[in-house]
């Protein structure tokens, strides 16, 4: 993992609580599975059918029964447990995922993500991130600040197409924290490599400031 | 931090979480797999009351939730089948009991519609009966379907064989009927367990009742 | 149980077939199971979240969490399985009950029953019996040919509230067997003990028969 | 009767189950919980061939229904993502592969939905993106909801890891996916199982899907 990537899960997994249950998207999300001790009390579920996800197998000890949703070798921890993709997707759906951390292409001023498809694509693959932005009951967006050709990826509206109407409720990316609510997206924090400046440069969307309010 | 240690409660700090007007799920069928020790326990909570019950039936005369009913606590019975209780069919005739008559399936199914994220769903169940006047019907392959909407609750008093001690459930054969679909569809879920066992100790294939699913355990 | 009743239940048990899955009612229904052996190669299956169910305990070996729809005891054979109630009229309704074997209180000429509620009284129980009547690839009603008022109860029309608006396959009772169709009822068994004018004064419904078609 | 003397066939009796133009659901994640030996022997079955396949994905390049697809034996695939294998892009983009995309949550839903006797339910996934078009749309709560109807196959194959001899089914670990909401869902369900074990040797309360839904057995 890169250092940037790095720098973003472990912001992402300072932001998780004793107890929660927590699906980790394809990507960056899920390498905050790798900064997660038992000690941290964390639950991590994955849409393929498993609550109780620990962390990767050495190469030879790899069960081709057991994978993530990335469809990467597992192990399962004690207390885990099995169950079908209908079964799965009902505890999701439901609201019974803590936190889903996702990544993303775009996030809009309302929060609103777009991380399935590219604008002017053909649309092959959505998975299970639509099913997660509806059913988590708080989703955490972990991605890079900006985009490889260095264009925002948090922008007034997203060019891609949405994942979904619900706004997601924290955005972390390697500069800043964003949290969100009614009036779009606060910036929270900023990271000590990065100021206050670099961040308002290289984000489009409109966000106010828990720092403005106090001056 | 031993989960265990949050999640399990006497069985009064369990009867003190149901509040006034509160919707119920109650598992079991009959007094099979019901939480008996849970619904007494809510004699002791003056809070328990103005209650809407869903559960299949509403127990016996004077046993479960048919010392709640006696006790004037329920106001409203949500279920399958009441007549297997002289004094369900007696409060109802007094106008002390409002009753919505469910299909069995149609029961179990809104209420795991309503633990899935499923707002609503069309059956064929009911289709042309008493049960389908004042509901929304649509033909789907030139049958008609009866729309019928989730169910949840604020709080679900479930029953199990054991638990591990994150909180994973296991059932006893025909015990288990209701109580996993109502393990997914209340805001707190309370289980009552015979028996609490090690995490690790149950079979991860053969667990019922994933521990995120579990609020509080009673061991009774 | 009554002779009239035996016969009724050993009419129904000879109109099962070697693998069906089958779900036996409340009632008459019910004494089917004592009817078949394992010879018979019947599985039966009860909504109350059992596939598999075997004969009664004797009185010492009665398990409180095993009980059939009628809450009474029972036992699993091996090869049983246990299911949530979701689970069972899943299994219900989706058709995988090859055929139920229903209780009526009157059926109509167009085979469509009424069995959960009497006219003009309150309705406060309804159980399986609709799921089953939509979802059973089969519907067999067990009845007496008449009430204990005498009044028949294969009607032209219910007065008891209907069950469900598909109708039955097969209506048994002690003195004869009626199949449906298009056309409605047509008898296709007279019992040793009855003839066709009894058959004829104590049903109100019209029916055609396959004997008359023979004549 | 020996109830596996009429469950258990070979392979390329179970292939010939298969016939021009059926809708075929096929279990797994990506090859994890795939029956691939059912898969590719299609391939030797030249009826196996305009096929609707509902499956979760498309294989991978020449590997099972990867395979299937690149001998032009698929018409339209519905699943969740088939972005991973190039050769489903490809043949779409050459006009000829229908294909409908899914949300994973929604495909299970649905698969059961065809085999619990549900016509049709709200889901609000996909409510508010490009995959609601040409839905109808519906509020719940506030919330839009999408109307989705149920999927069933005439054939469905899937993988267990074991049977006993009546076709009862349990599965291996994250194998487990789609199989057994599959397994619900089609006219004919065909099981590739690693193994065969007695009646009575697995745990009733472990059996995932009973007998009653699996009408074939391959050992494979």
């Amino acid at each position: 993992m890169s250092d940037v990537q790095r720098q973003i899960a472990e912001r992402v997994a300072r932001l998780l609580q004793p107890g929660e249950i927590v699906n980790l998207g394809i990507g960056i999300p899920t390498l905050v599975a790798d900064l997660l001790t038992a000690a941290d009390g964390v639950h991590l579920e994955t849409e393929n059918g498993l609550l109780g996800v620990g962390p990767a197998p050495d190469a030879d000890r790899i069960d081709a029964s057991l994978v993530n949703a990335g469809k990467r070798p597992v192990t399962a921890l004690p207390g885990s447990s099995y169950f079908s993709s209908s079964e799965s997707f009902g505890l999701i759906r439901g609201g019974h995922v803590t936190t889903a951390v996702l990544g993303a292409l775009q996030v809009d001023a309302c929060g609103r993500v777009a991380n399935w498809a590219l604008a002017g694509k053909p649309i092959l693959g959505v998975g299970g991130a639509m099913d997660l932005l509806v059913g988590a009951q708080r989703v955490i967006v972990a991605t890079t600040h900006t985009a490889k050709s260095g264009a925002p990826k948090i922008v007034s509206e997203c060019s891609c197409p949405l994942s979904s109407d619900r706004p997601v409720d924290v955005v972390v990316t390697e500069a800043a924290t964003f949290t969100l609510d009614d009036r779009g997206l606060t910036l929270v924090e900023v990271a000590a490599d990065f100021d206050y400046a670099w961040v308002r440069a290289h984000t489009e969307a409109a966000f106010g400031s828990a720092e403005e309010a106090q001056l | 931090m031993d989960p265990l240690s949050e999640k399990l409660i006497d069985i009064a700090a369990a009867a003190a979480l149901v509040r006034r007007g509160d919707t119920m799920l109650v598992g079991g069928f009959g007094l099979v797999g019901k939480p008996l020790a849970l619904v007494e326990a809510l004699l002791t909570n003056p809070e328990a009351t103005q209650l809407t019950v869903v559960s299949n039936n509403l127990g016996e005369p004077g046993e479960g939730l048919g010392r709640l009913l006696l006790e004037g606590r329920i106001a409203k019975a949500i279920g399958s089948f009441f007549t297997s209780n002289p004094d369900v069919v007696a409060a109802h005739g007094r106008g002390e009991l409002e009753v919505e008559l469910t299909p069995q399936g149609t029961l179990a199914e809104a209420i795991r519609a309503g633990g899935a994220g499923i707002a609503a769903f069309y059956t064929r169940t009911g289709a042309g009966t008493k049960l389908a006047e004042g509901r929304e019907t649509r033909s789907f392959g030139g049958l008609e379907h009866l729309l019928w909407p989730a169910i949840r609750g604020n709080v679900a008093l479930i029953r199990a064989r054991a638990a591990d001690t994150y909180g994973n459930l296991v059932y006893e054969k025909t015990a288990r009927n209701f109580n996993p679909d109502m393990a997914t569809a209340a805001d707190v879920v309370v289980a009552q367990v015979d028996e609490i066992v090690p995490v690790g100790s149950l079979d991860p294939e053969a667990i019922v009742t994933p521990h995120l699913l579990v609020d509080r355990l009673v061991l009774a």
